[in-house]
């Protein structure tokens, strides 16, 4: 019952936040951010006291678990349930929601009720995908986070020419995903009546699913359904046209649960769903979901460097870090996994940190554009050096929670697909190469202006300093983080090492 | 020859046909517009409410057959009947010259719709396909004095009239091939390979029952008469007249194996991925909402014809399914478009202009709006979501990839201009052009349009016991 | 003799429907196109009665009946309609109804 | 009766092409009628004299008196000068040629599907019909009842003239 | 007691660190400098503290397990050997005194607080990097200290310059990074373990000596050590690193992170006994590098930039060292090297502070009587770096690396090594004459302002000038133990020979220098002015063109790629849908043209169609 609130409270308190606009303008602020902090709460007393040593065998499969019949009439079910993986990145969600809120508290001074309203509708989308373990279930949230969003891009997004601009990325945003996730319908409805016909059942329950049997030629095509799903998500090039533009457009607080949540989904959905269902249709598509891994790695990175605009830029490297995350989720090694799953939390830090910091730039400098900045360092107190902070962890220094991510990842590839993981570090160099060249640009050189600007507030520095915390004692002792998705990653890694046997007689 | 028990069965549309004499005679008596409405709402609803009871009777009178498609069809026409007769009343308040006819013309339109999902016999099909078209004619016409109305109105009836012979020629060549008029003798007359004539006939029916469902290449008339019409006979247009014809499609193909045969499953095929590509690209700059609806129900027959081609024991539940999300969808955009416009005001509030900002000043309306195309677009949480599950499901089940593969990207289309008017709801920019300001409409309105939204709302989270009960009729349709 | 072949009369029915709807689609004023849809309408009913004599059966001719009220019905209507359009626009030419497109 | 059947038939397709081609209103109406009269004429060779005789009254006796009324209540006249677009071929070549078309596509398919059975003149009669109409097919004669009752709500409210003077000249200038 | 010594020497710098980094600017000059140098000089004290409990016997522990996913399991693990402790001297003691120089130095400078934190933290992450027990644990102060180095030499921002020589140095050496990161999962995937004690012990028993994958192992942990320590071909961002502040330049990128790829190859020593042509490479390499810095630091006008030529020059005598088996000769050559060259950067650093910053040799001259302290600094640092015979510290480190050359019977190495020692000598003399002798060539030079603080200017001159002598070479504690033996164990014969050939290539290099800079001065200006003299200047001067050709082969096309891409191909091709879908709504709506005519004949058109199509293909059925 608990995962249930997990997810209702979030829309519940989105309801409540644009009824409270009537109350103040504050109010919708402090009902989201102890929404938010709720969801936080309870993933973090559910890590603290949960045993994540003994889930995942057939005696207990999941942490927690909650299931309703929803419509009988197709087996369809409202199946929660939560293991490590998932209750990491619901605290995550929770947290960087809090984040989301607390970023826009001066940045957002329209509609502020309806803003929360949608902000909140998002995290508990994301919440339920976290959650849902029925496909079509899942499939819902995974629409439902779409249109808040939508909102969020279209509605409050940065206005930069007359209006249509951000429109136009939120309408592509969610064209993107939307066309994705039908391709996905008709992969899980495919799935079904395979499973349907072969056993006489229909049911959207994983567990059920997870055992089909679907002839060969199909289920690469249904695989593949659920693949560009996610690869849309994640996003893989060359399904990556819509991050940019909606990253450049998004408010902050968008941007952060675009970057920090959303793109997670994809992984989440490709480690629960993709490879689990298909294990030997993913391991034989797996030289060329790397293939594109790597492709992206290079091609945002190379991209990245291109930019003006910092939130573009960010966005780029998004897609360069997702292609590590792509290369450790198809080399089913245990290591690249675990490490994959370091990546996508440090990456929700960093570029989290990343757009916080652009949209606290541009609420003083008031441009997005670099060529326009410069020599920033002297004007804006701790800011700079943050912002040095956040890319250093973005290029993967060590001792932050990214490098350890990305080098998890290699060195757990590195065993299965080592020219993969050559042409991959590149991306170490090409992520050193835009990371400092943003810095070089944004505080570097001379002060296009003179003059002070102001320093962050308690507000700012707060969530500067709660995420620098993180991503270090994330970089510096991530096992308790481990600890929690190990029981979740063994199978998977197992399940993927181990299908080609698996059609023969594991099931 | 009618017994007792076939009246029972016959009661829905004895009741609405009644009640439109009884209008009639009101109106001779004496002209009030108020209590015309009321008349016309409490036939509408008693109808609905003798629906258990007529289903319940074995009635058979020839030339009808009622099962669970005529009780589904039924349900739904005189569900939008009753919802499009509370809107009038709001919509009609601001009309300078009679309103009373609108209503009389309405329920002579339900009872058409109503013989047309029970006919079970060509003569009943063109006659109630008629008795629905004609009332139309004067509906979209209604406000003949602004110039919009009058050219939808000729439009559609020369267009209709023209569909209106192709479907004659089509049962003539048919009976005379076969000598029945009957469905199911006719589908036991020609049993065996298809004949030309047959094949021809089928045809030729299907370019007039097309020409209804606004199917690519007979759909021209849909966006003239979609804007131009009076936003209540719009709906009924794109409500009861669009389900009606379809149900009767959709019978005529289980019934006759004809149109099983694989030449024309082709051609329904071709015509609805044209459709529903059509559909969506017509749409996708238009900036009159009316207009867009009507394109956009180009695109949604399109989809729904892969019921017809598919067929199986999901069809007739799908069908259900989709036709009330579907419906329910378009009405409340349609009510919302009643709500803001009027004829008081002229011409309808149609342009996508004037809704700019709608959220800030009516939110309700807006949320309802945005409800609405976001069921159209077959987004979660609405009703549109299941009935876009149910025709995916469908298509991948009957393993129609390619009609898979048209409502997807048929979809993805569909989603920009869908979008496009949810946006515009919210925008809010200096010296925008206010809307129509909301005039105070009636408390029946503002609870026609409640019911909708909580509709569109609960089919899209809990449709199970709709479902059930479209299954349930289904199941008994298949029966008999 | 032997008697009328039925597809005889049905071609003839054709020939009407045809010649109907090229004026339809010939015709811009429209007193013409409703009597070319006049035409449509009797040929169609030209071709029910083929029917209904050749297999003996008088069902044909009902429908016929039923087609002649649409006819009657559909031309009331439509000439009401195109008074209308003579009082707005002083002619009959159907292209002065287009301000509706794309 | 063969030859009653095809001459009037003739009858009918020329009374129709001269429907279709002329420009005087009155002529067209005139054409009308005796192409109407022509397939009543059809329906009498056919042994379906309840069929001819209603084609005759219905058709020809009161809807074309309808037209008649209509085009004197305008004062129509032939359209003085002859539309400039009819001799321009691309005006109704494509129409010509689609009709045409249609009507070859129709005359095979006919063709194709030989059910041979003629027509031999047998008599149907009006109590045949009126036992149909009103036996089984009662419910349809109550729907064609409210349909002409539709229809004739649609047309008075429709035929109804502009009241005011003025309402018209704001109509028009709108 | 010793693990707690070692602890604090590394936490204390880093408590420095972050106690500046979080200061946000809160805390005066005085009391960042005072947090600043104190850290490392309490880091010092523990290191002295370290080396005095110091058993011989090299001691380990784990703070925590780092990541334990299967096999991989680095942990976050110290250990303590005479090689770390050496390094942990050098980098502590000379990091100290440096620290303390800086304070004089930087005086007056905006952003104190931010160099003292960036230092404290280079100084934290240099002894991780010396002290870590795993590969990994040492990449991650290998990075440290390059991060470091970035924000250092970055440090006087507003130039656009130093930025662009800051962003260089980071790129190049972390191209060299990936190397050794590629090391890292070759090493983890075939030996199952990252811990340097157990890496060594496996190498042997998985490997043969001289195999393919030992080999690629050793090359690629070499690219690491390549970038890092300036060496051909990944040497290019030394140079410009001299953008950042004096201090930095002595403590960086001179006496200890650029030493950091001589430390790496010798801590895994036993990997490159295993790779034989590596070796062999590593050597070459040294060679090659410190033979083109040489002739570099010949033609540079920036003291600074001479002073990295030969940084550059001398690792590459380490390399040479390295290549030829002698360990312990190149970390003894690491020391010496730190002293001497920490005490040239400082005493340059005095000689530009006190020429407000002039630090272009033809605009100096003459500061030998004004500059008294930094000129006794300059000589005694120039007197070890060009070998001295037996005063210098260098002489003794220079002499071992190129008797052990000649002892393993690299004698092409050894002939490098004795051209270089020409060299050094030649660029050595150039540079002290340019700067203290002659006539003064600029106002900045005529009127300089010595440096008088005896505390932070003078003792830690006056330490490393102490240090640089013979004295240095005696602190050398000997590493024989800790690494596999010589190749000269076997037999000394012929060192005594040896000696005076070196010491003779010394003298020659002086005497040369002493002829061709005073007495032949105008005839060289003449020589150099033009011609073919004058090429060879511009060659030596751009490093034999090594930047201009990257600039050609890699960072042009690069920029050219970036320029390309820029606006997303991948995108606009994804767009093509989207364009296709106007068009076609273009096509459509122009059907949909408001005339019923055409309506209808639309839908006619529709039927026929639809019918030719059924008589065609079901016509012939029936």
């Amino acid at each position: 019952m608990i995962l249930f609130w997990l997810i209702l409270i979030p829309f519940l308190g989105g309801m409540l936040c644009w009824h409270s606009e009537r109350w103040g303008e504050q109010a919708p602020r402090w009902i989201a951010l102890a929404t938010m902090l709720f969801v936080l709460a309870v993933s973090v007393v559910l890590w603290a006291g949960g045993d994540f040593s003994a889930y995942g065998t057939g005696e207990r499969p999941w942490l927690l678990e909650w299931r309703v019949p929803w419509i009988p009439r197709f087996g369809i079910e409202i199946h929660l349930a939560l293991d490590g993986l998932s209750l990491i990145l619901i605290a995550l969600t929770g947290f960087l929601g809090a984040l989301a809120v607390l970023c826009s508290w001066k940045e957002i001074v329209e509609r502020v009720g309806f803003f929360h309203l949608n902000l909140l509708f998002v995290l508990g989308g994301v919440v339920g995908v976290f959650l849902a373990l029925d496909l079509l279930l899942f499939f819902l949230f995974w629409e439902v986070m779409l249109v808040p969003m939508y909102f969020l891009i279209a509605l409050w997004g940065h206005s930069g020419s007359p209006g249509q601009t951000r429109i136009r990325a939120a309408t592509r945003f969610f064209i993107y995903t939307q066309a994705s996730g039908l391709l996905m319908l008709v992969a899980i409805l495919a799935l079904v009546f395979v499973h349907y016909t072969s056993s006489g059942e229909i049911t959207f329950s994983y567990d059920a699913l997870l055992n089909a049997d679907v002839p060969d030629n199909l289920s690469f095509w249904i695989m593949l359904g659920f693949f560009i799903a996610f690869a849309v998500k994640l996003p893989v090039v060359p399904f990556h046209g819509w991050l940019p533009d909606a990253h450049a457009q998004a408010p902050t607080a968008g941007s952060v649960d675009l970057a920090g949540i959303l793109l997670k989904t994809a992984a989440y959905g490709m480690l629960r769903f993709a490879i689990p269902l298909f294990p030997e249709q993913s391991q034989a598509f797996a030289p060329v979901a790397m293939a594109l891994g790597v492709v992206g790695i290079i091609y945002g990175a190379v991209l990245a460097c291109g930019q003006q605009d910092i939130k573009r830029l960010i966005a780029y490297a998004s897609i360069s870090h997702m292609g590590f995350v792509l290369i450790a989720v198809y080399s089913g090694s245990e290591l690249a996994i675990q490490g994959a799953i370091v990546l996508m939390v440090a990456h929700a830090f960093s570029s989290a940190a990343l757009f916080i910091l652009s949209g606290q730039l541009f609420e003083r400098i008031h441009t997005r554009d670099m060529r326009r900045m410069g020599g920033l360092w002297g004007r804006i107190p701790v800011l700079p050096g943050v912002t040095l902070f956040f890319l250093a962890a973005s290029l993967g220094m060590p001792a932050t929670a990214n490098f350890l991510g990305e080098f998890m990842v290699l060195f757990g590839t590195f065993r299965s697909a080592p020219v993969v993981v050559v042409i991959a570090s590149a991306g170490l160099v090409l992520g050193a190469i835009y990371s400092l060249l943003m810095m070089q640009r944004v505080h570097f050189g001379r002060e296009q202006q003179p003059g002070l600007l102001a320093g962050p507030d308690v507000r700012e520095y707060g969530m500067m300093l709660a995420l620098i915390g993180l991503t270090l004692a994330v970089g510096l002792n991530p096992q308790p983080l481990l600890d929690t998705t190990a029981s979740m990653v063994r199978p998977v890694a197992d399940l993927f090492m181990a299908g080609p046997v698996r059609a023969g007689g594991m099931n | 020859m009618l017994t007792l028990i076939d009246l029972v069965g016959l009661l829905p549309l004895l009741i609405v046909a009644s009640t439109a004499v009884l209008v009639m005679l009101g109106v001779a008596w004496r002209r009030h517009h108020g209590g015309t409405a009321a008349v016309t709402v409490s036939g509408l609803a008693l109808a609905l409410a003798s629906l258990p009871l007529a289903s319940a009777a074995p009635s058979s009178p020839p030339l009808m057959i009622f099962d669970g498609l005529a009780l589904m069809g039924s349900a739904l026409v005189l569900v939008s009947g009753l919802f499009i007769a509370a809107m009038s009343h709001g919509y009609l308040a601001g009309y300078r010259g009679p309103r009373e006819e609108f209503y009389l013309l309405l329920l002579c339109a339900v009872t058409g719709a109503l013989g047309l999902v029970a006919s079970n016999h060509l003569a009943t099909l063109f006659i109630s396909l008629e008795l629905l078209s004609m009332p139309l004619y004067g509906m979209v016409a209604y406000s003949f004095r602004t110039e919009r109305s009058l050219e939808a109105g000729i439009k559609y009836l020369i267009l209709s009239a023209a569909a209106t012979a192709f479907l004659l020629f089509g049962m003539a060549l048919i009976y005379a091939r076969t000598g029945h008029l009957e469905l199911t003798a006719l589908a036991a007359g020609v049993a065996g390979s298809p004949d030309p004539w047959i094949l021809g006939g089928a045809a030729l029916l299907l370019v007039g029952l097309g020409f209804k469902l606004s199917i690519i290449p007979f759909h021209q008339w849909t966006p003239d008469v979609y804007q131009g019409g009076l936003a209540p006979a719009t709906t009924v247009l794109a409500t009861v007249s669009k389900l009606a014809v379809f149900l009767v499609l959709l019978r005529l193909v289980l019934v006759a194996p004809v149109f099983g045969s694989g030449w024309l499953l082709g051609l329904i095929s071709l015509l609805a991925l044209l459709s529903m590509f059509g559909g969506n690209l017509l749409a996708l700059f238009q900036p009159d909402l009316k207009r867009l609806l009507g394109y956009s129900s180009i695109a949604h027959m399109g989809y729904l014809l892969v019921v017809v081609i598919v067929g199986g024991p999901l069809a007739l539940e799908t069908t259900g399914v989709y036709l009330f999300t579907y419906i329910v969808a378009t009405m409340g955009a349609f009510g919302v478009i009643m709500h803001v416009s009027g004829t008081g005001s002229g011409e309808d509030a149609s342009g996508l202009h004037h809704y700019r900002g709608l959220f800030w000043h009516s939110p309700w309306l807006a949320a309802l709006l945005t409800l609405s195309m976001l069921s159209l677009a077959g987004i979660p949480l609405t009703a549109g979501f299941f009935g876009k599950f149910y025709i995916i499901a469908l298509g991948v089940e009957g393993s129609r990839w390619w009609l898979v593969g048209g409502i997807v990207i048929g979809s993805v289309i569909g989603l920009f201009y869908y979008l496009r008017v949810i946006v515009t709801l919210y925008l809010r920019e200096p010296g925008m052009q206010q809307a129509v300001a909301d005039a105070g409409r009636g408390r029946v309105e503002k609870l026609a349009l409640l019911i909708v939204a909580v509709s569109i709302l609960l089919l899209g989270i809990y449709p199970v016991p709709f479902i059930d009960w479209v299954a349930g009729l289904a199941w008994a349709a298949r029966l008999l | 003799m032997t008697g009328i072949p039925m597809e005889h009369g049905l071609i003839l029915a054709v020939i009407l429907f045809s010649l109907g709807l090229a004026g339809l689609m010939l015709r811009r004023s429209m007193l013409f196109v409703l009597m070319s849809l006049e035409v449509m309408l009797n040929a169609a009913a030209l071709a029910f009665v083929v029917g209904s004599t050749a297999w003996n059966q008088p069902e044909g001719q009902a429908m016929f009946l039923l087609v002649i009220t649409l006819a009657a019905a559909e031309a009331s209507v439509g000439l009401a309609l195109m008074i209308q359009l003579y009082q707005r626009f002083r002619s009959l030419e159907l292209h002065e109804v287009s301000r509706m497109r794309g | 009766m063969e030859l009653g059947f095809y001459l009037s038939g003739l009858v009918a397709v020329l009374a129709t092409v001269g429907l279709i081609s002329g420009s005087s209103p009155v002529h067209a109406v005139v054409y009308l009628i005796v192409s109407l009269i022509a397939v009543a004429l059809v329906f009498f060779a056919l042994g379906a004299p309840f069929a001819g005789a209603l084609e005759i009254i219905v058709y020809a006796g009161a809807i074309m008196v309808l037209f008649v009324f209509v085009v004197m209540m305008l004062n129509l006249r032939p359209e003085a000068k002859r539309d400039p677009l009819w001799q321009r071929p691309g005006y109704w070549l494509g129409p010509s040629l689609l009709a045409l078309v249609l009507l070859v596509a129709l005359v095979a398919l006919i063709g194709d599907g030989q059910a041979g059975m003629t027509i031999d003149g047998e008599l149907i009669t009006a109590r045949d019909i009126g036992l149909t109409l009103f036996g089984p097919w009662l419910i349809v004669v109550e729907l064609a009842a409210i349909l002409l009752l539709a229809a004739l709500v649609t047309a008075s409210h429709v035929g109804r003239r502009n009241k005011p003077r003025g309402n018209r000249n704001r109509g028009g200038t709108r | 007691m010793m693990m707690a010594a070692t602890l604090l020497s590394f936490l204390l710098p880093l408590a420095g660190a972050i106690v500046l980094g979080f200061s946000g600017g809160r805390l005066g000059p005085r009391a960042s400098a005072a947090i600043g140098v104190g850290s490392v000089g309490l880091a010092a004290l523990a290191t002295a503290w370290a080396l005095l409990t110091f058993s011989g016997d090299s001691q380990g522990f784990t703070l925590w397990t780092w990541v334990s996913v299967g096999e991989f399991q680095p942990t976050m693990g110290v250990v303590v050997d005479r090689l770390s402790l050496v390094m942990m001297s050098i980098i502590t003691g000379v990091g100290f005194l440096i620290h303390l120089f800086a304070v004089w130095y930087m005086v007056g400078d905006a952003g104190i607080t931010r160099f003292y934190a960036w230092m404290n933290l280079f100084v934290f992450s240099m002894l991780v990097l010396v002290l870590a027990d795993n590969l990994l644990l040492l990449f991650l102060g290998w990075e440290g200290v390059g991060l470091c180095s970035y924000g250092l030499i970055g440090y006087y921002y507003q130039n656009e310059a130093n930025g662009r020589a800051a962003f260089k140095a980071f790129i190049v050496t972390r191209t060299g990074d990936v190397f050794l990161a590629l090391g890292l999962f070759l090493i983890f995937v075939e030996l199952g373990t990252l811990d340097i004690g157990l890496v060594l012990e496996q190498a042997p028993r998985v490997w043969a000596e001289g195999s393919v994958t030992a080999n690629l192992a050793a090359l690629l942990v070499l690219g690491g050590a390549l970038g890092k320590s300036a060496q051909v071909p990944l040497h290019t961002w030394l140079p410009d690193a001299m953008a950042g502040p004096t201090p930095v330049s002595a403590l960086i990128h001179a006496a200890t992170m650029v030493t950091a790829g001589v430390y790496l190859i010798a801590r895994l020593n036993g990997l490159f006994l295993l790779a034989p042509d590596v070796m062999w490479l590593v050597g070459i390499i040294g060679a090659l590098s410190l033979l083109l810095a040489a002739f570099a630091a010949l033609a540079q006008t920036d003291i600074k930039r001479v002073l990295a030529y030969s940084t550059m020059s001398q690792i590459g005598y380490m390399f040479l060292a390295l290549g030829v088996g002698a360990f312990d000769a190149a970390i003894f050559h690491l020391m010496t090297h730190a002293f001497f060259k920490a005490l040239l950067f400082l005493s340059a650093g005095a000689v530009i502070i006190s020429c407000h910053h002039e630090q272009d040799l033809s605009r100096l001259g003459g500061l030998w009587r004004k500059l008294p302290v930094a000129y006794a600094g300059f000589l005694a640092g120039g007197a070890s770096l060009v070998a001295l015979p037996l005063v210098t510290a260098g002489f003794f480190s220079k002499d071992e690396i190129l008797w052990q050359a000649m002892a393993s019977g690299h004698y092409g190495l050894f002939a490098a090594g004795l051209t270089g020692a020409v060299l050094t000598g030649l660029y050595t003399v150039r540079l002290i004459l340019g700067i203290f002798h002659g006539q003064p060539r600029s106002d900045h030079a005529r009127h300089p302002r010595p440096g008088t603080s005896p505390l932070r200017h003078h003792l830690p001159l006056a330490i490393l000038a102490v240090l640089s002598t013979f004295v240095g070479a005696w602190l050398y504690p000997g590493l024989e133990v800790v690494f596999p033996p010589r190749p000269d164990d076997a037999t000394n014969a012929g060192h005594t020979l040896f000696q005076f050939l070196a010491t003779g290539a010394v003298l020659a290099g002086l005497a040369l220098a002493g002829w061709l800079f005073l007495a032949r001065r105008r005839w060289l200006d003449a020589k150099v002015g033009r011609g073919l003299g004058a090429r060879l200047w511009i060659l030596f001067n751009r490093a034999w063109g090594f930047d201009a050709l990257f600039d050609r082969t890699l960072v042009r096309p690069w920029q050219t790629l970036v320029r390309v891409l820029r606006f997303d191909f991948i995108n606009l091709g994804m767009n093509l849908p989207a364009v296709i879908a106007r068009l076609c709504n273009a096509g459509l709506v122009r059907s949909q043209d408001g005339q019923l005519r055409t309506y209808a004949k639309v839908m006619v058109f529709g039927a026929t169609v639809i019918l030719v199509g059924l008589v065609m293909t079901q016509g012939g059925g029936a």
